[in-house]
Order: C-alpha cells, then structure tokens, then sequence
C-alpha cells in the first residue's frame, strides 16, 4: 500500500480569499510580524500497488483533484503499513 | 475506559462505574432489580443514555403534563419525532424544534450544523417533506472575543447545513446577554408539509419483520452525548467527549430524497430517525411503541472504525443514520429504493414478540434487557422548588422608571443593541428562498411560505423574551406564546399550534425548578387561551457556565400559523406616504426587563410587564379580521425597544418618514414595553372601516414621503432624524460588533 | 419544447427550475436523475443549482467527472440551449465548457438576497426578452460565487460578448463583475444568479421569467425555420 | 523571513465526509485501487523574524488555525527569501 501526499496550492496570481482572511486575522490577534498567508489542500490518498504509480496519480489529479485553471498540485509517494 | 467491555459486573458495583456515565445509586440498584442481576457494561450503558434527562424527560416530565396538547386540528401531538396539524384539502403541517446548546458550545459550527441535521430527520421520518428551518440563538456579549467566535461559527454551522440540503432557512431570533456568556444556546426549528395519507410512525411492528439501518456508517462519534447534554458544562467535558459529531449534509440530503420515496412502499412497516442515544433509543422506542421486542446483530451494523465494541456502536451518535422496520422477506425491494441514492441500507435485526431488546455480537449475547424498562421505565424527579429570593424582591420594588433622557440618542442606542439591531448579518448567510415558496424572507414578524397548488400561506416565527421570564417566569412564558402569535397575526395568519424549547439551568436546584415550573405555567395559560396547543417540543436542562451561573429562563416558543388566501400576506413595514399610522392598545410605564433598563442600568429587575390575556386575544382577532379584511397595509408587534424602535422598524425597508404625535409621558409612551400592542398602517380610504373593526386603536400620525422620522408633543418636535440615518445605526450594528477587536 | 432539469446527487434548485418551466413557462419539462439519463430527446438543457457532492473538494467538481457529462457536451455541441444556474454554472467551469473557475465570495460568506444585474448582451437566446443594457432584479445564494480568469480571457470574453450579465454592486469579488458567461457559440449560459427564483411577482420579482420565455421564443423560430 | 509550512488535518475517528466523496469519485473514475482519502488543510504562512518562533507557531495554530476539538497540525520552517 502506497500513501500519496498531494498538495493542491492556488497559482500564483490568483487572488486567495481565505489566505487574506486568516493573514488579517492573525495580523489582528497581534502576530504583526505575519506577512503573507496562502490557503491550500492537503490530501492523503492511500492506494493498493499498481503500475505506473506516477501517472496514475498524474493523472488523478488533472482530471479531478486539482483544477488546472486556478491551482497547481505537487506529491510524495510513501509506503504504508 | 468504555471499550473494555469485559469490564465485569461486580466491579461496575464496587467501583460505582455507573456514576460516570451519568446514573444514580438509586438508578442501578432500580436496573439490577428489573433484571434480577447485574447489569453488564453494555446493559449500563443503554441505561444510562435512556435514563438521561434528554431522552427520558425524568426531571421534566411532570411540568411537561401541564400543556394542553390536544385541539380540533391536531393530528400527531407530542411523542413522535414532530406534532402534525391539519391545514385542510388533505394536507398538515409538521413541527418541531430541538435544542444542540453544549455541542454547540464546545464545537460551534459542527454542533449548530448538526442540530439543524438532527431536527430535519424529526421531521421527514414523519413522512413529510422539510419545507423550512428557522432557529432560536442567544450569546453572551458580542465583547467577549470567545462569544463572537462562537456566533460568528455558529450562524456558519446553521447556514453551512441548511444551504446544502435545500431547506430555506427562512426565520428565527437572536439575543445577547450576559447570562449566556458561558453557554449558548442554539435551538433549531424545521417545517414540514405532508399529505395525510403519508403519515408515518416509528414503530417495531410485526412479529417476524426485518430491522434495516440505513445512512452513514456507526463512528465513535459523540459516545455519551445525551448524558453529556444533560449535564452541567464544565472544564472536563471538553476531555469526556472524544471526538465531536461531524454532519454531513450532502449524505443527509440523500436521505431526504430516499426517505419520502420509501414511504410510498408498502413493505414499509415504520421508520425512526437515530438521534440523541442513536441506535439504543430508536431500536428501543420502537419495539416499545409497538409492544414488541427486537433483537439485533450488531456485527451487521455499518462500521466506520475497526473492533467497535457493542457499548460503542449502542451509544454512537454519528450523524445521518435511520432505523426502518420492513415486511419480512422484502428487505430487497427496500434496499433498492435507497440504491438509487446510493445508499445502503442493510438488515441488522427482527422484530421479536419477547418484548425484550436483545443484542448479539460475535455470536454472543451482550445485552438483553426489557425493552420497556429502557423507553417507558425511567424514574420521574419530582424536584422540590422553592421561590428565589431575587423574585420576591422584585416584586416588593417600587415600579422602576428610568430618569428623563435625550430621546435620539436613546433611541439611537437602542437601534445599536444586538438584541434590537437587524439581523440582515445573520440571515443574510442563509438560503432563505430555496424551493421557490418563500413570499416573505426573514426580516418582517413572521416568515411566509406559500402552499404550492393552493391559495393557503403558513406563517412560522420563533420567540422568547427571556428577560421578562428571569424577572417573572410566569408572565415571561404568557409573553413568549403571545408574542409569537402576534407575529403570525401581523402577518395575516391565524395561531395554529406552538412548538416548545424549554433551556433552563439544573433542574436540581429548586430555585431554578421553580422558574421551569412557572414558565411552564405561563406558558400553558397562554396557549389555552389563544387556543395553540402544544404539539411536541424539546427540553434542554443543566445550561450553566462554569462558574454554575445559570442562563436566564428560555422556552422558546415556535409557532406556525395558517393565512387562508395569499392574498391576506402582511408585512411589517409601511408602504407608502400619505397612509395613517395606528397604535392599537394603551401604553403604561412598563420597564421591568426592558431594553431601556438594560441600557441604562446594566441589568434587569422590578416587575415584567402585565399581560392580560383576554385583551391579547381579542386584539389578535380584531386585528386578524380587518387583515382579512384587506383593511390592513402594514402590521408590526411592538416589541424590544417599545413604540420608538417599532416606529423606525417600519420605516426602514421603503426609507419613508412619518410624523406621529404623541400625549403624555413621553420616555413611557416611547420607549416603555406594555403588551399587546400593534402598529399598524391603513391607508386612508380605509380608516373608517378599520375603525369599525378595531376598537382600541389611537390614530397617532401619518406616513410621509420627506424621509424623516417625527416625533411630536401637540405642536412641539421632540424626537427627529433622518430615517436613513437610524437605519445606517441598526442596519450596521452586528457586524461593527463582530468586527471590532477586543 | 421540452426542458430536461438534470439531477445530481446534492441539487437542490431542480424543482425550482421544474416549476418554473412547467408551471410558469408552461412547456414539457422532466426531472432527469443523472444516472438514468438519455438527452436525445431534449430540446434544452438545465443544470439546476445546489450542492452537488455536498461541493465536496470544490464547487461542482465531482459532478464534472459523471457520466452524464459526456451527453451534456454533447447536447452544447449539437447547439442545443445549456443553461447552468449558480451549481449549474460551477459544474460547466469544471468541465471546461465555460471558462475559467470559481473561488470562495470574497468575504468568505454565503448571501442571499437579491441582486442587480445588467443586461451586457441582450442578443442572444437566452436573453433576447430583455433590453440591452437593462437593469433586472434577480436573487443570488452562493459561498462560491467569486468569478475568476485571467486577463487574455477576460479580453477574449468582452471581445466575443460572451459576458451575458454582470453586477450593478459587485457582491462576491467575481473579475469584471462577471455574473453570467456564454461560451463563443453563444448557447450555453451559466450564471450565479437564480433566475428561477424571480419568475413570480407573489416571491418578490418576476425578471427572471423573459430568460426561460427568450430560450422558447428562439427555439419557435428556430422550428419555424426547419419544419 | 520564514517559511511556515502548516499541515492541518482531521483527528483519527472524526468523519470526514470531503474525503469520503473523493474516494468514492475516484473508485468511480476506475481508480479503483483506492483505499482511503482523507482530505485536510495545507497553509504557507511568511513571517518576519521573530523571537520564540517556534511557540508563536503553536499559539497561532491553537488559538486560530486549527480547531483543537477535532483536527490536528504539524508544521515545518523553511528560510525564505
Ligand atoms: N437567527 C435568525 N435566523 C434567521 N432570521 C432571523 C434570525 N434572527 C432574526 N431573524 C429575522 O429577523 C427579523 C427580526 O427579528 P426580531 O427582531 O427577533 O423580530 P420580532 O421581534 O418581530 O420577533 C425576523 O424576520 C426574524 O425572522
Ligand atoms: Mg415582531
């Protein structure tokens, strides 16, 4: 069994709503020193052996996880139990 | 450590286990001598959950005895999931209101959200499809950043699952005070429309069916979660509870669909939501209703967890689960019917004649128990009460008058005050028009939907003045019902029937007994003269802070009302310039519990305002017949704030003036809460025919195009403003607040 | 004409349209759960507002990957009338027969109240009932209704007049103060605002009515023309 | 400035019904090796230099970020630019 870590982070240059959000606030319960915040998704998908892991998970990913119009997606490949 | 179930029967005993899930000695040794032994760690638990205040009422039960419940239209009253109310042409209306205070307090948004996902299941097990929501909240002060946060996540919650599963969210109310710094409380309300023919209940019958479950799978959520809301919210209860209950709207929406396809199956023998004490008290209260036993498998019941013991599964309160009893031999077709859906829905038992619960897992018995002992056999507490002592000096008080004041800025800070202030902030966040029946959205008296396919309206609001119930619950509970109703009045509807949510402190202390009993009292004399039975209702108990403050008094009164002809549909605001504005009934300095006395002295004391329950009804019906009568342009209770706050009330929506002269004391004639008062707004064709019809009611002034709101004494301006200017202050109140740090 | 109002799992608004197709509009219209569905025989396409998969992962996501959506291009492609309503509109972004996609309203909340649209393109079928550049009253109720793309398409869209409707107060953040998108050919529409809402003066307004009576008055003519 | 890589993610045994329908849209896409989705929050956080990073970090996360009730966080620091 594999564990994938996918993390699905907005494009650059595409406004973040929930990011500003969390930077206001933080900024406001006085961690001034916050600069930037930038809001993402994190995955954990487990899945059974299979052949070309990679562009299976590619794929997973283009068709579904991430929309390729405002986000970009990265992951790591660890073995699970 | 609950998942040791091998935990033995005598050390349950020696080492009084029971007391930590919430049972008396006297409650064990009353279980050991209905079976004749010990009772196993399973058995205590199914006890300890059904002997809860929550699911057994045994603290409330004997008050509860003191509602009327029954009238002409009613056709279900309370003991199902909702009560039913004929509304003719073969169609009733169904409802229900339920509270979700302590995991709304320690979870907010996810303990909101299930609330309104618990009371929807009350109400579609019925049959009937969900054709509203509406909720009762009250916060302690919008200063403290913990408050905020819990309003802010709460209101997100109701939003977040009502949105979703496609029911408007169309009414409710919103108070801040004090007494709820520690302990909010969130009360969820749901509509229902059925066809007769369609009306389900939740029974276990016929020796021999098959026990399905259908929805989500059975988590380790929320384990001891009707104990824990029926106890006293303290540091550790935040450590007791595992892992909070998740809602998942999407799957509940499923089951929406799939429930009222199912109930046109004739294979369909009863179905049960699982609420409070999940599996335990549906399995259970339905082979009871039905004089039937049950025996279930547990190894068949959908697990989300691996090795969930027996005690676990029975006390799971995980989210979006039904119990369905079917004709033997049928499950097939019934499972079909959810496949559609994609749902599963799976034999886990059967219908037994031993009218006993037993339940078997990895092929052993773990608990077989009579089933009545769990669902009728709970004791019933009749705790002592005792008049507290801050009500007898209330009452000895001379009547509190408040000094002479500025009027504007009074008047603008009462339009500031959270509790006054519009809660566009709230419903705003709500999907109040899905399913396109909506005609009037939040923020008039009461919400109206239409009945789609006929000219008949329903009118439903939510209402508690918990103020006048902390100075005087029995008047304070007269108040709550008439209150309510006037809000239906005003919107050209006739008062049907009311659902109850009864959130006091602990029963345990007399004082605060004697306040449950009271508001009770006011209660049931109010809805007996306004003829709105009692048709079902929740008790929420032990709502107190960590310092054992209790909240103040707070049934909160949901009522729906019946407009007969669409065209009858009032709203609360003026139309248009030129229309004569009325106040029916006499104004009395009455300031005890008001606004005013809270803004000016920081708490509230002396005595509630009076109410006279003759003059109520027959102003209600006055007024109802010249609504009817199409005599009516606007109609508005007077209410927080008195005659001042529902003057500009009225002006804000078309941004019109008026100008309204006044005699007498002005700081009572404005600002004082005497009940049973309307505002109203005739136009000027009809002012003799309204006359007719109402015969307390004092022309006071006109509507007027300039836009300004104007006060007068004979020729003299006391009070005047730019209506946009009061609108700016109210309108922006609730979200300056939450915004602001601190 | 005969409308199909598409179901999935978690929609919400699929009466709303129901009714007012059948009710208000007075033609065919069937509710078509998306497992069981064949498009052949429908003259218009509907995709109803809701939550679709709870809008689990992202708005109208999962929805975008069912099977149904294969028959649903190809009803866009053959030229019949697509319209997509607030889920509706989200569930066209993601299969890419609309472009760009949608983020959270900028104020991170959901609303709903009624809005002020402008009519930006008054010639096309589904809004040939009203006037160019017409202010109309129509409600919104969305957390995900912040429009966004970038600057080539946002060009690209103002130079085809693909943009149908935008707002008079820009509630949500959307680029442009985008409301509503066609695609070039001009036949499938997503909007974010309920024009299914306001097709009765008893619920408030009835602006929304000359949307659905513009797709029949096109398709008449069209009929006209090919029979 | 630093880098804060935060990871939020749901506690064992809270439901995660965003994961579950993930799942199922993935077996249902064919990806029918598919075990299990959890779905949780990623957050790049920028912050000025400060004392005590590391229980600025955890306070934040406590006091905003995360829900303590039911999920939990982990985060990384990075230089950055
Ligand atoms: N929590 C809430 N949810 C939805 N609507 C609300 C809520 N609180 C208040 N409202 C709406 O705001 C309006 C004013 O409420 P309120 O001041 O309590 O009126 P009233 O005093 O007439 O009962 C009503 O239409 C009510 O339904
Ligand atoms: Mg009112």
């Amino acid at each position: 069994m594999h564990k994938v870590k996918i993390h699905i982070t907005l494009k650059e240059g595409v406004l973040d709503p929930q990011g500003k959000a969390v930077q206001n606030s933080l900024q406001s319960l006085e961690y001034s020193n916050v600069q930037d915040v930038r809001v993402g998704k994190y995955m954990e998908v487990y899945l059974e052996e299979s052949e070309n892991l990679e562009s299976q998970i590619d794929r997973m990913c283009d068709q579904l996880l991430a929309n390729p119009v405002i986000e970009n997606y990265t992951y790591t490949i660890e073995e699970a139990g | 450590m609950p998942s040791m179930l091998e935990i033995n029967p005598e050390k349950i005993e020696d080492q009084r286990l029971y007391a930590e899930m919430g049972l008396k000695d006297e409650e064990y040794r009353s279980i050991c001598s209905i079976l004749g032994r010990r009772p196993n760690y399973t058995e205590v638990g199914l006890f300890s959950v059904m002997w809860s205040e929550h699911c057994s009422y045994k603290n409330s039960k004997p008050l509860l005895k003191k509602f009327p419940t029954e009238g002409a239209h009613v056709l279900q009253g309370p003991g199902e999931g909702a009560g039913i109310i004929d509304i003719g042409d073969n169609q009733a209306v169904v409802f229900k209101i339920e509270s979700h205070n302590h995991p709304s307090a320690v979870e907010p948004y996810q303990g909101a959200a299930t609330g309104v996902g618990g009371i929807l299941r009350d109400v579609f097990s019925m049959g009937a499809r969900p054709i509203a929501l509406l909720n009762s909240l009250r916060f302690g002060s919008l200063s403290q950043p913990r408050v905020k946060y819990l309003f802010e996540e709460v209101v997100r919650g109701i939003a977040g699952y009502g949105n979703c599963v496609g029911v408007p969210t169309v009414g409710g109310e919103v108070q801040f005070d004090d007494a709820y710094n520690g302990n909010p409380l969130v009360n969820a309300m749901c509509v229902g429309l059925i066809d007769h023919k369609d009306i389900q209940k939740g029974i276990a019958a016929g020796i021999g069916n098959t026990v399905m479950y259908v929805g989500a799978k059975t988590g380790r959520d929320g384990i001891h979660g009707a104990t824990f809301a029926s106890e006293e919210l303290s540091e550790e209860s935040e450590e007791k509870r595992p892992s909070v209950q998740v809602g998942d709207p999407f799957m509940e929406k499923l089951l929406i669909e799939a429930c009222l396809d199912v109930i046109h199956h004739e294979a369909l023998v009863g179905i049960q939501d699982m609420g409070a004490a999940g599996l335990t008290s549906s399995a259970s209260e339905m082979a009871s209703k039905a004089g039937t036993g049950m025996t279930m498998n547990l190894d068949l019941i959908p697990q989300r967890e691996q090795d969930m013991t027996a005690y676990e599964m029975m006390l799971s309160e995980s989210q979006e689960r039904m119990l369905l009893v079917v004709e033997k031999g049928r499950k097939e077709e019934i499972a079909n019917v959810f496949r559609k859906y994609n749902l599963e829905a799976v034999a886990v038992g059967e219908v037994t004649d031993t009218k006993r619960f037993r339940l078997v897992h990895h092929d052993e018995v773990v608990a077989d128990v009579p089933v009545d002992s769990l669902a009728e056999d709970a004791p019933v507490y009749h705790q002592p009460s005792r008049i507290p002592e801050y009500y007898e000096e209330f009452q000895r008080m001379e009547p509190y008058v408040p000094k002479p004041l500025d009027y504007l800025s009074t008047l603008l800070n009462l339009l500031k005050q959270p509790t006054i202030a519009s809660k566009e902030w709230v419903y705003d966040q709500y999907d109040s028009m899905v399913q396109t029946n909506t005609v009037v959205t939040p923020g008039s008296d009461a919400a109206v939907l239409r009945v789609r396919g006929t000219e008949k309206a329903l009118a439903m609001t939510t209402d508690c003045n918990s103020r006048y119930l902390y100075v005087d619950p029995e008047a304070g509970g007269k108040i709550a019902v008439a209150e309510a109703a006037r809000n239906i009045v005003c919107s050209g509807g006739r008062p049907l029937g009311i659902t109850d949510g009864l959130n006091f402190g602990s029963p345990e202390n007399p004082e605060i007994f004697w306040q449950m009993e009271k508001s009770v009292e006011g209660m049931s004399e109010a809805c007996r003269e306004l003829e709105t039975p009692v048709i079902g209702g929740n008790v929420s108990l032990y709502n107190e802070s960590f310092g054992g403050q209790a909240i103040y008094p707070t049934p909160i009164v949901g009522m729906v009302g019946l407009i007969d002809d669409v065209a009858h549909i009032t709203r609360s605001h003026a139309k248009k310039s030129g229309d004569l504005v009325y106040l029916i009934g006499d104004t009395y300095a009455e300031f005890g519990g008001s606004e005013l006395q809270g803004l000016l002295e920081g708490r509230h004391f002396g005595k509630a305002p009076s109410l006279d329950l003759q003059t109520e009804v027959n102003r209600q019906k006055q007024l109802l017949t010249a609504i009817r009568s199409g005599l009516v342009a606007s109609a508005h209770d007077v209410a927080e704030g008195g005659l001042a706050v529902a003057l500009a009330e009225k002006l804000f929506e078309n941004e019109l003036g008026c100008e309204v002269i006044l005699e007498g004391d002005l700081t009572s004639e404005l600002f004082s809460e005497t009940q049973s008062r309307f505002l109203v707004t005739v136009s000027k064709e009809n002012k003799q025919s309204f006359e007719h019809i109402i015969t307390d009611a004092h022309q006071i002034g006109t509507i007027t195009e300039d836009g300004v709101y104007r006060v007068k004494q004979d020729t003299v301006v006391v009070l005047e403003e730019q209506t946009s200017t009061l609108k700016e202050a109210w309108k922006g109140a609730i979200g300056c607040l939450v915004k602001s740090k601190g | 004409m005969k409308f199909a109002v598409i179901v999935f799992p978690g929609s919400n608004c699929d009466r709303d349209m129901y009714h007012a197709v059948k009710d208000q509009l007075g033609e065919e219209a069937d509710l078509v759960w998306y497992k069981e569905a064949n498009l052949a025989d429908y003259d218009a396409i509907l995709l109803p507002g809701g939550f679709s998969y709870g809008d689990y992962l992202r708005s109208g996501a999962i929805a975008a990957t069912s099977d149904i959506i294969a028959q649903i291009s190809k009803a866009a492609k053959a030229g019949k009338p697509v319209l997509g309503v607030c889920n509706g509109f989200q569930i066209l972004l993601e299969m890419g027969l609309l472009p760009g996609a949608m983020l959270p309203n900028e104020k991170l909340k959901f609303m709903c109240h009624y809005e002020t649209l402008i009519v930006e393109n008054s010639d096309t079928m589904f809004t040939r009932s009203y006037d160019h550049q017409e202010k109309i009253e129509i409600p919104i109720a969305h957390g995900d209704g912040n429009y966004f793309c970038d600057e080539q398409t946002l060009r690209e869209l103002r130079d085809n007049n693909q943009i149908v409707f935008t707002y008079d107060q820009n509630p949500n953040g959307s680029v442009g103060n985008i409301a509503g998108i066609m695609n070039e050919k001009g036949n499938v529409l997503g909007m974010m605002p309920h024009p299914e809402r306001a097709v009765e003066a008893l619920l408030g307004h009835d602006d929304g009515r000359r949307l659905f009576e513009s797709i029949l008055t096109h398709w008449r003519e069209q009929h006209a023309i090919n029979a």
